[in-house]
């Protein structure tokens, strides 16, 4: 049997090539609608006037199309595979959601359309506080933070204010190793200090370390939990005490709320502050890189500084005998407010898919997500322990949350593969690996998160096959460390491309 | 109920007898101490089949007049643009729809390619040689950008320009008290900047001037006189851009702009009630190693195959963590795939037909409407695509009226501006005709009008 | 280097497995909204009621949007690719039509909605036939037909509907070799005898031939123009004066308007029935197999008798001196009408596109087409010849109109392969083979239509990989004869296939 | 002008030299005789840009009253079904949308599999062991029905129940002129097809009776006592069904049917004001060589994958030309798709559930507008999803009454049969609540009692 080249696939044969290498000068997709007015020169100031059109791309629509849908296939996705990357949470993304955020009276809607005539989209996004209030068990909500991230630096800032507020001038902010790196790098941009508090022996805060850290200069401490290793901290209640015994705030990074939902809450928890990571525990789709949504719940000593514009909702009046409907506002009127944080009134349209997905699901149907997705990672953590527990054994503790992980250090020794090996070498088994090397505190971890959509039939399957890759590995450690090779590219020289960056096409 | 999980009765005790426990309930109880159970169901609506919930969003969208429903010259910041049918076609296929960001880049060459070809195109339009990926949005893009100004020169205060879009210059001040900036605002000067005053408030303790082109009342400033004034002091000069001006306005990396960041909702974006969009964030090589975001590098395979990668990942959270240069992670790229796909199927030329159109357009409808009784331009400055009207009545009421005949006349200036009470801003895009306008300079003449011979009311909250 | 296995692709290693293999018993996605009325048994006498559910697929959402995600990257289509299948016109199917089509206005338009309260969907058909008839050059349109055969079908019953009303009984239809197959099936179909005209040496209708063919008992000739061989036939003035002066009708098999749009018209060469496939000149997509639609243009003479119902429209009535819009009906008052060929008023869903396709393009845009289409073709046929003249000569004259047939004949008896063989290993380039083996009349035939949509650079990789094949089996045969490679499935067994017909799943 | 062509003056320059040929025009102007040349421009609307046409899609499309705009018991052959999401998204992935008829096996396993499922789906329905790949649609599915079954028999008539939906009968006959068939109606009897007219109307010359399943005043018909009958005289039994009903109601084919045929809109198939959806055809073993259309098969590659092929194209047109068993080329691969992916979604149970809901639901609504003073039932049978009153008022009038208050009540009988013309066919689907039907039972009750008390007006056309 002969191919075209027998050691190359198809994809891989293909040389990339970019829409700016593709077309002809005068080709072109966009046709102008008629100038329909009196034509009049001048209208720029020449020293203001463009001389020379921008070079973008010329091509006929059937070329940008085809470009695009043949860049669409160089992608692995969540609707063609199996994607278990731990703390994102890559779960089903229903399509009736992007059914109705595509309603014009949705999608073509103004934000600063009169809100008497936006009542509907501030109907929407009052119920969406109220449910993720009921969620966090914290009785505000600010829709407005753009992601995670952005809802931390709306907790910090808000902590900031919170303490100025009381004359208070405090500088730290601790956070445990196991923190994502946003929780650092947030609590830099908002002028803190980051204070690291070491984890004990089961994977938890460590208690001690915490009380001694907790001093009057803390201004708030930053906790993930269930944490980054997937575990639920045994001793969180007591954590709470201590650092309200200290007078600072407390923020839940709640990317992780997948786990818990109807179970326990951050509000019960005596947390300040949570942000939700509205594309991972509602199913808005990542988009290979966003967009998403980062609301935040607060307790009620941090409500006078949420940002503005809040959606409430007015007392319905009672006109002449007949109650009329609610009418909701954007109320701008926050004196103490820390002010925006971004454009308008935050992603809306993410905001009608998680409205979209907490109606279908009901609380019945959240609980049921929280439920199956700790399910299907103790059993996958189960499936994996009883097929190579030796070579990668679960980081800490016994069972896990909704994800868990692994540490790929004994593989390392005694197999000679690098958790990154074998992270490539599931790419030729058709799953997208885990996430690796994160968190930091576990040496060559493997973060393993498979949500609650998948089967247990998926879950043997990628059980099996890093059985399969560990198994290989023992008879012949190359083939993992030159993995992949079925993907469109193989390994690619990262170093590289930082050392002499090319970060745009020279046109 | 509906959902989306797949577990049968015979699934369950299968895995449960895997996992070894008697019900899924003791792993909630094994790992969530009592005390901070929930121990009822959450109150929230029941679940609801799909049809259903389909027709609850449906109403909610019939309670908003959309652009869809009335003739609108709202903009400030947001506009009515058409979204060609390509653009939503290829941000709905699941292969760009669903991925996370691409963290394993074999398998993730579309997205990356993706990222690079748009920075290779917001290169092109700032006229700066390099961009990210994408930040959230404009206004925040605004703060990053005097954060990054503040990372690379460390000084206490940034100038804004009151021409600034308001949004913008409160997302400033919020964040900046966070990263203790200082943030001193210059006023306008007869609809553009002052520059005097500029000139004035410059100082070798500043760190960034940052100004908006064209401003927020429509006008175009003089980036390049900003531009001089700011380097004499060392100070960055930040400019925010309406992307889809550049076809026909100079790129302001041109006139001495160090960052060109913005709003990119235009190129492609729907208006979706403020979001999602996507901010863009352009520099001089200079700053390649202080941008926040994401950032996607051109290199090669171990076979010598072309192929793409986020690059320059030292700057980011995940590897440097408290000093990173931004905590940002999730950011904006499907929005900025649609901003791409949108500039690919305007193409060269279209670009520049495009802002021709809206430009003509503009100047048509300033003119006409600028006649009518009672209303005068608020300023004389050029303008592109919006541009400020004062009216000699009520500028609510005249909104309400024009409502009621199904235009929505634009922008009362003064839910912004104190000293602009009277000011009204138009926004003009391809989606606006002749007849449009010319519906509108009826409408609004009329309103006004009526509005002045009307005793004037009692305001009733 | 070492792959999963090294002479498969990802692909190839995947055992297709159906939906009805998937999932597991109780799974599912739809929940049934609740019953909301007193509920009552024995509503369906017990004989008639089902006893065992129907053995549907039992499926989670999630799974069956990967299982059919999956399923479509097991097709090549038009999105991705080159597609110059003859016949066809696989040009750019605009996305701008989808997106109208889906318009609630449009989609969800019960037919039998009162036509006072369809009057959209009546204007849009009403100006469609009026398009479509100055296009073909015919005064009157039906839009029923489902597609190009079902329109062929209407054509045959309108030419017998008219005889009988002239009292006469003819039995004979003509069609020529080149005839595609369902003009004789047709044919048949509609109770007359098929008579076979010969070509002449140009490819065109043999003019003695029709002659000594033509007689009284001859009820219509079915003519392809440009023929099936991409012909516009030379003697078309005198075909049609012959079969006029046999008193038969002229059907037009218009499979190939995609050439002539402004240039000539069915109804100015004499003819008194066109079908349009409107899935193929007018860009509905053919979705693996229609959707299609085919309208029929006629003459005034067919007119009577087509069917029923007609969109027509009332003249705006003059209502105290202002006139009213224009107002329309569906005519089913047709009295020699041949009745219906299906139900309701067609393929809107088809006529929605076609009409955003004809509103695009305008007269001028649809002269364009024609342009490129034949500029395209005679531009690959000119490459071709240039590279592989020899071996793949053109079946007749010098140039064509939009599509040619190359004959493999030489090819086959020189280098050993068959134009299958070509076709298959055209696969493993990456582009959709032109249609092979018909028309009959050309020994191993290649009909290639590439399409006013495609680039020069495409058409240029088309011919380079012709030419590759050539010469890659002029040094081994071997290659081209066992291919594809690359292919998530390689040649099948089409034989077996129809002998033990396996035509659904045992469940 | 808009288009979607790519050469550019270079390439035209480029290509004609190649071609050998100064110009375009040459190319037609050598190729057609000059006494059928159009020679002046085509009298069309310019063409437009796509932000027109879709505003003119849209005004068309308001001109509308559609499904989504009133409350609506309309149905008669299509209904107002829900259409799950993910139908279409997978209906619009440009791998199932744009390619052919799978003439390349070997890139075409994915639309190849998908007719595979749906054929075993619609087996498993029909309770037949046999489908194709679809037809058309419903109406000429079972023209093209009798066609098979003349081939297979050569009798000369068909018998025809007058409860299938008239467009089919009204299909049947113009077909049937064609390869000469002649087609006897067989009456009703309270609802039903009368079954002593039919026992008396069949002999040895006849070769197929046709009934539906429920019939179109929504009764459902004893299909098995109609085999019994048909099959002593050695007629086959084609049966059109409502494959949506087909989760309660016995399959026909295990009734003795030897065709079952239909419509197959209510399968996830939009309204599309009548189409594009597709017919489904469905027969007995014996019957496999006479079937129209496409077929997938099962089989292996040179390799022995499991694969799908076209199978059995010895029947058809582009193999067999004249004899063929059918013309049918192009049919509806896409809508089949959505048929065979709404199935999925519907499941097992849920096709039981979803029938079971219609059928309580349109109990619930036939009782209660029959309560209704001038209201009657038009017949007693048992009924599934649809059912047919009497109005003592002119139905015209009454619906347009309901449709001023926006309920479609249903269709009027009298349309299409001369002996209803009093009658009133409502249809129930899932997307009918209580609440609708007891609106419909409020409005529909004020129009008849509006009428009956009205003096009888003229009738004006
Ligand atoms: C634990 C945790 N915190 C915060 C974030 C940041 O969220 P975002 O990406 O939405 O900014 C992430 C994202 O991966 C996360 O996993
Ligand atoms: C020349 C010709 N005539 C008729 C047809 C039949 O058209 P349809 O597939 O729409 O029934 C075709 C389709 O391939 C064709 O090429």
């Amino acid at each position: 049997m002969s191919t075209l080249d027998s050691s190359q696939t198809k994809q891989q044969l293909e040389r990339a090539t970019t829409i700016f290498e593709k077309g002809a000068p005068g080709r072109r997709a966009f046709r102008a609608p008629d100038l329909d007015v009196p034509p009049v020169e001048g209208l720029i100031p020449p020293a203001s006037r463009r001389a020379a059109p921008p070079r973008l791309p010329e091509a006929s629509e059937p070329e940008i199309v085809r470009h695009y849908v043949n860049l669409s296939k160089r992608n692995f996705d969540l609707d063609s595979g199996f994607y278990p990357l731990g703390s994102c949470t890559m779960k089903h993304n229903p399509r009736l959601h992007e059914r109705v955020a595509a309603l014009p009276g949705h999608a073509r809607m103004h934000p600063l359309q009169d809100p008497r005539r936006a009542q509907g989209a501030l109907e929407l996004m009052y119920g969406l506080q109220e449910s993720l209030a009921e969620i966090a068990g914290l009785p505000h909500v600010s829709l407005q933070p753009s992601a995670g991230s952005h809802g931390e630096l709306a907790g910090v800032l808000l902590t900031r204010a919170y303490h100025a507020d009381r004359g208070e001038q405090r500088t730290k902010v601790l956070t445990p190793d196991s923190a994502h790196g946003t929780n650092p790098a947030t609590v830099t941009m908002a002028g803190y200090e980051v204070v690291k508090v070491a984890l004990d022996g089961a994977g938890g805060v460590d208690v001690d370390d915490l009380r001694a850290k907790a001093g009057t200069d803390v201004a708030c401490l930053m906790l993930t939990n269930p944490s980054t290793l997937g575990i639920f901290d045994p001793n969180i209640e007591e954590i709470a005490s201590i650092v309200h015994g200290v007078g600072a705030t407390l923020y839940y990074d709640g990317a992780n709320l997948n786990a818990i939902m109807g179970y326990s809450r951050p509000g019960d928890m005596g947390f300040d502050i949570v942000h939700f990571n509205l594309h991972k525990t509602f199913t808005q789709p990542h988009g290979g890189g966003g967009p998403g949504a980062g609301p935040i719940a607060v307790s009620d000593r941090i409500e006078p500084f949420l940002p503005r514009p809040q959606v409430v909702r007015r007392a319905p009046a009672v006109n002449g005998g007949r109650p009329t409907p609610p009418v909701f506002e954007l109320d701008d009127d926050r004196p103490k407010s820390i002010g925006k944080l971004r454009g308008f009134q935050g992603n809306y349209g993410v905001f009608v898919r998680t409205y979209a997905y907490i109606r279908s699901l009901g609380a019945e149907g959240l609980q049921d997500v929280s439920e199956v997705s700790v399910l299907n990672a103790n059993y996958l953590l189960a499936r994996l322990r009883e097929k190579v527990g030796d070579r990668l054994p679960l980081a800490f503790g016994e069972r896990c949350m909704h994800e868990f992980v692994l540490s790929g250090a004994p593989m390392k020794k005694e197999l000679g593969i690098r958790t990154l090996d074998l992270a490539k070498r599931l790419l030729d088994h058709g799953f997208h690996p885990p996430t690796v090397y994160f968190p930091l505190v576990v040496e060559e971890a493997l973060l393993i998160e498979p949500t609650e959509t998948e089967t247990r039939e998926t879950l043997d399957g990628f059980a099996d096959a890093i059985a399969a890759i560990v198994a290989e590995a023992a008879e012949d450690p190359e083939i993992a460390r030159n993995a992949p090779y079925t993907t469109p590219v193989r390994r690619l020289d990262e170093a590289g491309a930082a050392k002499r960056p090319r970060v745009r096409q020279t046109l | 109920m509906a959902g989306y999980t797949a577990v049968t009765a015979e699934d369950l005790a299968i895995m449960l007898e895997t996992i070894g426990v008697g019900s899924i309930e003791e792993l909630f109880h094994d790992a969530i101490p009592a005390g901070v159970r929930l121990g009822r169901p959450m109150d929230l609506p029941a679940g609801e089949p799909e049809q259903a919930v389909y027709a609850e969003l449906r109403r909610l969208a019939e309670r908003n007049v959309s652009a869809e429903d009335e003739i609108t010259f709202l903009g400030a910041g947001m506009y009515d643009h058409y979204v060609p049918s390509i653009v939503d076609m290829l941000m709905s296929r699941s292969e760009f729809l669903t991925p996370y960001t691409p963290y394993q880049p074999e398998v993730s060459q579309g997205g990356l390619q993706v990222m690079f070809e748009y920075q290779t195109a917001i290169c092109e339009l700032t006229g700066l040689p390099v961009s990210n990926a994408s930040v959230y949005e404009g206004p925040s893009a605004v703060g990053a950008a005097a954060y990054m100004a503040k990372l690379a020169n460390r000084r206490p205060r940034v100038l804004v320009s009151r021409g600034v879009h308001p949004h913008s210059r409160a997302t400033l001040d919020t964040l900046a008290v966070g990263y203790g900036t200082e943030v001193v605002e210059i006023g306008l000067d007869d609809g553009v900047t002052d520059l005097d005053a500029l000139r004035e408030a410059l100082s070798d303790d500043v760190g960034a001037v940052i100004l908006q082109q064209p401003n927020f009342l429509g006008a175009i400033e003089d980036v390049q006189a900003f531009s001089d004034a700011a380097h004499e002091h060392g100070a960055l000069v930040i400019c925010a851009a309406d992307p889809l001006t550049l076809g026909v306005l100079e790129a302001p990396g041109n006139q001495g702009a160090d960052l060109v960041v913005g709003e990119g909702q235009s190129l492609g974006n729907r208006l979706d009630f403020g979001g999602p969009s996507f901010g863009f964030f352009a520099a001089t090589e200079k700053y390649i190693r202080s941008m926040p975001g994401r950032i996607a590098g051109e290199t090669t395979d171990v076979d010598g195959r072309r192929g793409f990668v986020l690059t320059l990942q030292t700057r980011e959270q995940h590897i440097r963590r408290e000093k990173a240069t931004s905590n940002i992670c999730t950011s904006q790229a499907l929005n900025a795939l649609g901003g791409v796909v949108y500039l690919s199927w305007l193409g060269r030329q279209g670009i520049v037909e495009l802002g021709e159109l809206m430009l003509q357009r503009t100047h048509y409808a300033r003119e006409q409407l600028a006649a009518l009784d009672g209303v005068a331009k608020l300023h004389d400055r050029p303008v592109v695509r919006e541009f400020a009207l004062r009216l000699d009545a009520d500028v609510d009421a005249v909104l309400e009226r024009c409502a009621a005949d199904g235009v929505n006349a634009g922008f009362a200036l003064g839910r912004e501006y104190d000293e602009f009470g009277d000011g009204l801003l138009v926004a003009i895009t391809e989606l606006r005709s002749r007849a449009d306008i010319d519906r509108l300079v009826e409408v609004l003449g009329a309103a006004v009008a009526a509005e002045r011979s009307a005793p004037r009311a009692e305001v009733v909250r």
